[in-house]
């Protein structure tokens, strides 16, 4: 038996922070062979990228290895320092981050900074390094490769930044390469090309690589084998079939069912135990709309200007139905979020009407719209959970503030139980209730505050990419939630996003934005089966359908 | 460059702001100047009336502004009462001393900040970062004026090394030919080490003593900045391909952390050139500011007036030169 | 207090002993504010010539002054004086900033660039100038003095709030309390400025210093506050006329107070700056 | 040049102009034109307890070789030096002499008012015989007359220099005057920085010193130093040779070190006050300003805030309650007397005290700040609330002049110190010196008539009764005549005491 490239034995690490110490890593055992491409899977905080630091010695300073080992050509990482460390470091195995702008120094060419890494450890003169450099930009893929050279980060997109990171990641040819989320924050068009590059790339140069990745389709498409982390421990190694179709460990099976895929429906998406006492209400068919009810909002050649320039909206006109789920997506700065402030009277629109059950809301002056009768009727769900909470508030003050201020309850006994209620219905824990937001994770920020939104009971929720930074897991949980409350309550959802196989499963219609303008709308399983626009099709095809389920499956036969 | 010339612009609304608020101000003050300065022996009404004609101020409020923006704006600031000179020419003459004393001093601490801050940032929480903070805190929380005078005694009274604090240079050490002003140019120019020595040596005493109030917000600000580029993601990937420390800290995470350090640094010079009023004062320092004071003690208004709109201008000009290197030194700004 | 946080309070401490004992010295200052009358052995303005210009002894801790008072008691006394000044002046610049950036930041647009071209103007003032400016053309009165000092810190705290506001207008929690029904201006007051709170309360730890150096700038030139009322700076001044006569402890000890007031309020500023940001510690 | 043979003086002010005529003149100015400029005539001096100090009574001749008093005292003639040169090299002659006191009295310039109280008031009064005789015609004899033209003002300028650069609107050369000399001086500017230093040389052609030979000094630094401990630490080290203004403490140190000669003189010319304003209530009721007399505690005052360093003005014992002479200023009867002082303010009908305010100005600060501690801490033993304020200098001397401030302290000095003259100038009139604002007839006439009173025991009697009026109307409360105190370097010689309380360069020598 050869021996493995890299052997992780038992490893654990520790952090000592101000609350103690954080056990990041408990136990991890695992081994990359010469040129496999590993996949490293698992919800955020479970510790892929404290693994995958620790391999490199790239820990933070509060960061130590506290036990097992890392043998690297049977060599121990852990014991290395000075000299050795530093041919360690991109000769032997290097790392691919997460946010490739901000991996990049944004003050040096990138050229240079390529440069850089070929100068510390080949001795060649800096003409040779400024040569290779070139080569290295050659190789992936930038178009133009000779004044990119000289680009600065910022100059360069995001998928260009990411080549350039790779450039320095394989300019000394090392064993192993680590890539800690490469795609994640790249546009769903790039993501694709990035991964097919570098598989490439690792594929022609023998290079080992660990995929760390929290996307388990993502992981099924390049690996040949996956190994699960939770909390810390590696719960599950299989290939990826196995996994999909026999996920063994709890974990694992909620990580594949949340996983949404071309066909997945919502209610798919969460594991029976977790669905509950719900099941029955989400299964239940909506009820038809009586013909000739007047549409719940009605939103008439909206445009928004700001102050200098070009409509960040232009000639937005929609209407939704009581309890229709509409879904509006589009690229970045298409004016999704602007368009779905306006409705929310945020912000006022420059030109164009919004009428809402039947009475004109447009023209009201956003400044003035909180004593509108309107307000509680409209409410919204805001992109980042982290940032949707007030830090002095806890989840309690939260969900109250609404109620205080909108229905006019005081502090007592009535307030508490119609928060309980509202935290019930979204599924929060009680006893979560007096934690300030940052007591709370990412998902049970997400539902403080999506109970917040519906505590007044509005008829409108407007929601804008309510999941973009949520886990799949959380993600699946969430949608279920908001799919339900819509049937419960008869509660119209305008969604925001630019997942589109999430719009797909939870909307009915769906509008495509492009720079302000709609291109297309229309239902939703129509639009993404046969989309009439360019446009459309690009977003569609560039989603990651993950096929290989049926295609890895039938080469396991 | 267009964008430096716009910002220019822009700030003339805030200068001429900065000149009637000024001017109005020196009128609110309670102290007449022509009562004061016709403090002769026997000075009588007429000799006030007298001097009051020759600062204008027989005239109404509303002329005396119309003539004074008239004249600033012909480059005209005025005659002191207390020098006898044109403004202009007194803060022509002296501005180059407050110059070269605040240029000195902010290098000063810039040189010695900016390790003191990296130092620290390098080891955070150590027993060097914990000095680094006793060494500022204890640079800013003494007087200027208390540490002036404390220098002056050790150094020139007690020990004798530094030589008497009475101005820019040795009284008998003869003056180069003025060509920029700056004492320490001129003697270059001239080609007069001796002389460019003695005037170095005077400078150092009260650069010294400006230069330890400033330490710490420079020393603050580099660690801060110098933390937070050292925890970034760029700093990782470097350190990930393997280049030395030195390249780490020095090329990619100080070069990055100095820019924050530039704007504060320019900040740290205006105020410093309006407020080494103290300093001046304390080295017999012949430079604008104590100029500027003394002339408010004597409500002697054309040189305080002159002063703030020089020290308008120069704030404005500094600005500009912060914005251009930061410019230089940060190639995203050029694209905003 | 929480639990959780005296908890984080003690940690920080622990690594940060330097904050502990600016913490220290700051309550015993305001101990010593608040007692100071109580405690001193001498009437602090009482004049007795004869014992003029005496060194420090068992009997003056301090020495005694040109006009034989106990520095001791004088220093004691001035201590409630200098934090007043400091404390009020640094207070009525922090409430004008707050709530002016505050409203600026959120407002952005025309409001904003106007406020932010009339600081730019204070900016632009010789900012030591124009306090001494100020309190010539008021008088030296306490309340002037501090008039003065907060004028001059003024535009930090505007510009302070106004860009910590400016980052935190766009957050969801703001948008959600607008949409839960509250006002512009009660956002304003009531959720984004207690929410930069503590990042300016640090600023202002670090500006408490600050002023009562400006206040004993102004007592040098002669525009402090009033004979025979003991305060610091005025004693530093008149101190440091005898130095070169040798007379020390006329300048140490007013000094000394000086110097230890204004490092505890900078130590204790840089160390709350580190208990608030995480990022600055690991 | 040697070092020995170049004076290095510092000082706490500053030359501002070259002319001491320019309104806004500062007293280094003054000390300067003495040096640059030569006048007619120059006063002599005496001894005084030891030290040399000006005498009024001595008037020798300076650009004059000789000059006679007509026996009617209406004339006077100068018989000019034929040698004199100004340092262009062309010699002095009446016509320069009369040109430049027609300017003196008048061009607007601050000559005139002071020539006025020596009855120099017009260009008719001068008159030039031939080019070196010169005649001085005066309405009524006038015993200050002559000292006037030995004050600072009465520069002889070199005319023809100066017309070339007079204009149509400045005919008197006011402008170039400032910044540039066109005298016969002794020493002629070598460079001159307003506000910052002064150096001037030593003009090898002039002769007309006390010795008839050109001054000691080649070279003269004058440099501002504004910060006194530093001035002290300059001539404690050496590099200094002179200074004058220096802190009492300083002095005090200084001369205890004994390393350096400080010859200390009372400014025998000056008075340092307390004043209250006459019109204003509670000071308007004589008794109450009688009651501040007698609740100053003087001896702290003097020992806190002088060192003691300075001629008392207080704690006399006039014999039956009478002045012993008519000089002015003399030490008065009083001292601190607590019970005294409440009965009159008993009489004042105020026997609860009253609020008021005491200003003093910030340059005054070393020296008033001890003071008005010490003042309002023993005026609130009898129920007098002081309330303590510190003006900047502007703004003191503007409220004075309004006569807005009710309690101060001052100081005054004459450059002719005689009795009329000092009651003629700060007791009479409702103008800036006078202080008090007392506004007395009698006091008045007194002193007019005593301006032109030609008989010494006549003269003697009017200051008697100047003396009883002061003492029982207490205008103002005379504290002490500080001292000048010039620490200088060992070597150096020749110090005088001015009247211009500044150092006569040409005085001095090194040993
Ligand atoms: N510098 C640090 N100090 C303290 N704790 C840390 C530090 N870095 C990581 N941790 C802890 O280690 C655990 C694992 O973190 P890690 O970054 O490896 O998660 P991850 O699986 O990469 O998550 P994600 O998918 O969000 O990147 C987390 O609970 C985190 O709180
Ligand atoms: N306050 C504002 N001032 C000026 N321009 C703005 C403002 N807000 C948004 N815009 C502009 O309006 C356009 C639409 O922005 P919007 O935030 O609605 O896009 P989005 O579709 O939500 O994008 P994303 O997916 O990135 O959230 C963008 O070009 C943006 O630059
Ligand atoms: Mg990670
Ligand atoms: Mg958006």
């Amino acid at each position: 038996m050869t021996q493995p490239l890299l052997k992780i034995d038992n490893l654990h690490v520790t952090f000592s922070t101000r609350r103690g110490l954080v056990e990041a890593v408990r136990g991890v055992t695992l081994a990359v062979e010469p040129g496999e491409m590993l996949g490293l899977v698992g919800e955020s905080g479970s510790g892929k990228s404290v693994t995958g630091f620790a391999t490199t010695r790239l820990l933070d300073a509060a960061g130590r290895v506290t036990a097992g080992e890392i043998l690297f050509r049977g060599q121990d990482v852990t014991k290395l320092s000075g000299d050795d460390l530093r041919h360690l470091h991109g000769a032997a195995m290097s790392m691919i981050f997460q946010n490739p702008r901000s991996a990049l120094n944004p003050i040096r060419a990138v050229g240079q900074q390529i440069a850089d890494a070929i100068l510390t450890h080949k001795r060649i003169s800096k003409q040779a390094a400024h040569a290779e450099a070139l080569e290295l930009l050659r190789a992936v893929q930038i178009r133009d490769p000779e004044r990119r050279m000289a680009a600065y980060p910022h100059e360069l997109s995001g998928g260009m930044c990411q080549r350039v990171m790779i450039a320095i990641a394989i300019s000394c040819n090392p064993a192993l390469l680590i890539a800690d989320e490469p795609t994640t924050g790249l546009d769903v068009t790039t993501q694709k090309v990035v991964m097919d590059l570098l598989a490439d790339i690792a594929a022609a140069r023998g290079m080992a690589t660990i995929l760390i990745t929290h996307d388990l389709g993502l992981a099924a498409r390049y690996c040949r084998r996956i190994v699960v982390m939770e909390r810390g421990r590696l719960v599950e190694e299989a290939a990826p079939t196995t996994l999909f179709n026999h996920p063994r460990h709890p974990y694992t099976k909620r990580l594949v069912a949340a996983s949404p895929t071309a066909h997945s429906r919502i209610e798919d998406l969460v594991t029976e135990e977790e669905r509950g006492p719900y099941a029955e209400i989400v299964r239940k068919p909506k009820l038809p709309q009586a013909p000739g009810t007047p549409p719940l909002l009605v939103v008439q050649k909206l445009a928004k200007r700001f102050d200098q320039g070009a409509a960040a909206v232009a000639d937005f006109s929609m209407t939704i139905a009581a309890g229709e789920s509409v879904g509006l997506v589009g690229e970045s700065g298409s004016g999704k979020s602007t368009t779905s402030r306006m409705i929310c009277r945020l912000i006022d629109p420059s030109e164009g009407d919004i009428v809402f059950d039947g009475q004109s809301i447009g023209h009201v002056p956003s400044r003035d719209f909180h004593r509108s009768p309107f307000r509680k009727d409209i409410q919204m769900v805001f992109q980042d959970p982290n940032e949707s909470l007030n830090p002095r508030f806890t989840a309690h003050d939260c969900i109250a503030h609404p109620l205080k201020r909108l229905v006019g309850l005081r502090e007592g006994d009535a307030l508490r139980q119609r928060v309980e209620e509202c935290a019930q219905r979204v599924g929060l824990p009680l006893d979560l209730l007096p934690r300030f937001p940052h007591q709370l994770s990412g998902g049970q920020k997400a539902r403080v505050g999506i109970a917040r939104a519906i505590a007044c009971r509005p008829r409108l929720l407007v929601l804008d990419e309510p999941t973009a930074a949520l886990d799949v897991s959380v993600q699946a949980v969430v949608l279920q939630l908001l799919d339900r409350l819509r049937r419960e309550d008869n509660l119209a959802l305008l969604f925001v996003s630019h997942d589109l196989n999430v719009v797909r499963m939870l909307c009915e219609r769906t509008i495509v934005l492009r720079n302000g303008v709609i291109v297309e709308e229309g239902d939703s399983r129509a639009l993404f089966d046969n989309p009439k626009t360019d446009y459309t099709r690009e977003l569609v095809e560039a989603i990651p359908h993950i096929e290989i389920e049926t295609k890895l499956a039938a080469a396991a036969l | 460059m267009a964008r430096a010339g716009r910002r220019f612009l822009s700030s003339l609304p805030a200068l001429f702001g900065v000149l009637v608020f000024t001017f109005l101000l020196m009128r609110v003050l309670p102290g007449d100047p022509a009562v004061f300065f016709a403090s002769g022996p026997n000075a009588s009404k007429e000799d006030v009336e007298l001097i009051r004609k020759q600062m204008g101020l027989d005239k109404s409020m509303p002329e005396q502004l119309a003539l004074y923006l008239y004249d600033v704006g012909r480059g005209n600031l005025g005659r002191s009462m207390m020098t006898g000179q044109s403004v202009t020419k007194d803060l022509r003459e002296r501005l180059p001393a407050s110059l070269e004393l605040t240029f000195t001093a902010l290098l000063i601490a810039l040189v010695s900040a900016i390790p003191l801050g990296v130092l620290a940032a390098l080891k955070p929480g150590s027993i060097i970062d914990h000095g680094v903070r006793l060494f500022c805190a204890l640079g800013v929380c003494v007087p200027t004026f208390v540490s002036g005078l404390l220098l002056i005694y050790v150094f020139y009274y007690l020990l004798g090394l530094a030589p008497d604090p009475t101005g820019r240079v040795d009284v008998f050490t003869s003056l180069p030919p003025s060509r920029t002003g700056f004492l320490m140019i001129d003697f270059l120019l001239a080609g007069d080490i001796e002389g460019w020595w003695a005037a170095l040596k005077q400078l150092i005493l009260p650069a010294m003593s400006m230069a330890l109030f400033v330490i710490a917000p420079l020393a603050r600000i580099t660690r801060a900045s110098m933390l937070v580029s050292l925890g970034s993601d760029f700093v990782r990937t470097a350190r990930s391909v393997g280049l030395s420390r030195r390249h780490v800290v020095v090329t990619y995470a100080l070069r990055n952390a100095i820019l924050p350090v530039i704007t504060i640094a320019g900040i740290v010079f205006s105020t410093m050139l309006g407020a080494n009023v103290l300093v001046e004062k304390v080295f017999s320092w012949p430079g604008v500011a104590s100029y500027a004071l003394d002339a408010l003690l004597s409500s002697d208004y054309a040189p305080v007036q002159g002063f703030v709109l020089l020290m308008a201008s120069l704030f404005v000009l500094v600005n500009l030169t912060v914005d251009v290197c930061y410019g230089i030194a940060d190639p995203r700004v050029s694209i905003e | 207090m929480t639990s959780t946080a005296l908890r984080h309070s003690i940690w920080i401490l622990r690594g940060n002993p330097l904050t502990g004992v600016a913490a220290a010295g700051v309550l015993s200052l305001i101990f010593i504010a608040i007692f100071g009358p109580w405690i001193v052995p001498y009437d602090p303005i009482a004049s007795n010539v004869s014992q003029a210009l005496l060194p420090p002894s068992a009997e003056h801790l301090a020495g005694t002054d040109q006009l034989g008072r106990d520095v001791f008691s004088r220093l004691i006394v001035a201590a409630r004086l200098d934090l007043a000044i400091a404390v009020s002046a640094v207070s009525l610049s922090f409430v004008l900033g707050a709530v002016v950036g505050s409203f600026c930041g959120y407002a952005a647009g025309r409001l904003d660039r106007t406020v932010g071209r009339f600081v730019d103007v204070m900016m632009a003032f010789p900012l030591f100038v124009l306090a001494m400016a100020m309190v010539a053309a008021l008088g030296n009165r306490v309340e002037n003095i501090i008039i003065a000092t907060a004028v001059i810190n003024l535009p930090f705290y505007i510009r302070f709030a106004r860009a910590e506001v400016n980052v935190r207008r766009n957050l969801g929690w703001v948008e959600a309390a607008r949409s839960s029904g509250e006002s512009h201006i009660s956002v304003v007051l009531r959720f984004l400025l207690p929410n930069i709170l503590p990042a300016m309360a640090v600023q202002m730890s670090l500006n408490l210093g600050w002023a009562i150096l400006n206040a004993a700038g102004l007592s040098f030139i002669g525009l402090g506050v009033k004979p025979p009322t003991p305060e610091w700076g005025i004693m530093v001044a008149e101190g440091a006329r005898f130095i070169s006569t040798g007379r020390w402890w006329l300048v140490a000890f007013p000094g000394l107070a000086l110097m230890l007031a204004v490092l505890c309020f900078n130590l204790l500023g840089d160390g709350m700056r580190d208990i608030l940001d995480p990022r600055m510690r690991t | 040049q040697t070092r020995a043979e170049t004076l290095r003086y510092v000082t706490g002010a500053s030359v501002n102009t070259l002319d001491p005529n320019i309104p806004g003149a500062t007293r280094e100015s003054f000390a300067l034109s003495l040096s640059t400029y030569d006048r007619l005539v120059s006063f002599g001096r005496k001894q005084l307890n030891g030290k040399w100090v000006f005498d009024l009574d001595k008037i020798t001749g300076e650009l004059a070789e000789s000059f006679d008093v007509s026996p009617d005292g209406l004339k006077i003639t100068f018989r000019l030096r034929k040698d004199a040169k100004f340092q262009d090299g062309s010699p002095v002659t009446a016509e320069d002499v009369k040109w430049s006191l027609d300017r003196a009295v008048t061009a607007p310039v601050l000559g005139k008012n002071q020539l006025l109280t020596g009855s120099l008031t017009s260009a008719d009064q001068f008159k030039v015989i031939d080019p070196h005789t010169f005649e001085v015609t005066l309405p009524k004899p006038d015993k200050l007359a002559l000292p006037n033209l030995a004050v600072v003002y009465p520069i002889i300028i070199n005319s023809k220099l100066a017309k070339a650069h007079a204009t149509a609107e400045d005919p008197w050369a006011l402008a170039w005057l400032k910044e540039n000399t066109a005298g016969s001086g002794a020493y002629v500017i070598e460079s001159f920085k307003p506000g910052e230093q002064v150096i001037v040389k030593r003009n090898e052609a002039w002769n007309r010193g006390t010795t008839d030979k050109a001054a000691f000094f080649k070279r003269i630094i004058i440099q501002s130093v504004p910060e006194p401990a530093t001035r002290a630490n300059l001539v404690e080290r050496g590099d200094a040779d002179l200074v004058i203004d220096l802190q009492a403490s300083d002095v005090q140190s200084l001369e205890a070190k004994a390393k350096l000669k400080v010859i200390s003189t009372p400014q025998y010319n000056a008075v340092t006050f307390v004043s209250m304003n006459n019109q204003i209530p509670p000071f308007d009721n004589v008794n109450v300003r009688r009651a501040v007399a007698f609740a100053l505690p003087y001896d702290d005052m003097f020992k806190a805030a002088l060192f003691g360093r300075g001629a008392p003005l207080f704690g006399a014992t006039w014999e039956a309650g009478k002045p012993p002479n008519g000089g002015y200023p003399i030490p008065q009867p009083v001292k601190v007397d607590l019970d005294k002082a409440r009965e009159y303010l008993k009489a004042a009908g105020l026997p609860e005290g009253f609020a008021t305010t005491f200003s003093f100005n910030v340059g005054q600060a070393s020296t008033a700040e001890p003071m008005a501690a010490l003042v309002k801490e023993s005026l609130a033993k009898i129920g007098i609330k002081v309330d303590i304020q510190k003006l900047p200098d502007a703004q003191m001397s503007t409220q004075i002049n309004e006569k807005k401030l009710p309690f101060f302290t001052e100081g005054i000095v004459a450059w002719l110190p005689s009795t009329d003259y000092f009651y003629r100038n700060f007791y009479i009139g409702n103008q800036r010196w006078n202080y008090s604002s007392i506004n007395n007839p009698e006091l008045t006439a007194i002193a007019q008539e005593a301006r032109f009173e030609p008989d010494k025991a006549k003269y003697e009697e009017a200051g008697l009764k100047l003396n009883a009026i002061h003492f029982s109307e207490m205008p103002q409360i005379p504290l002490w005549q500080p001292n000048q105190d010039a620490v200088m370097a060992p070597s150096l010689e020749g110090y005088t005491y001015q009247f211009h309380r500044q150092v006569d360069y040409r005085d001095l020598s090194r040993k």
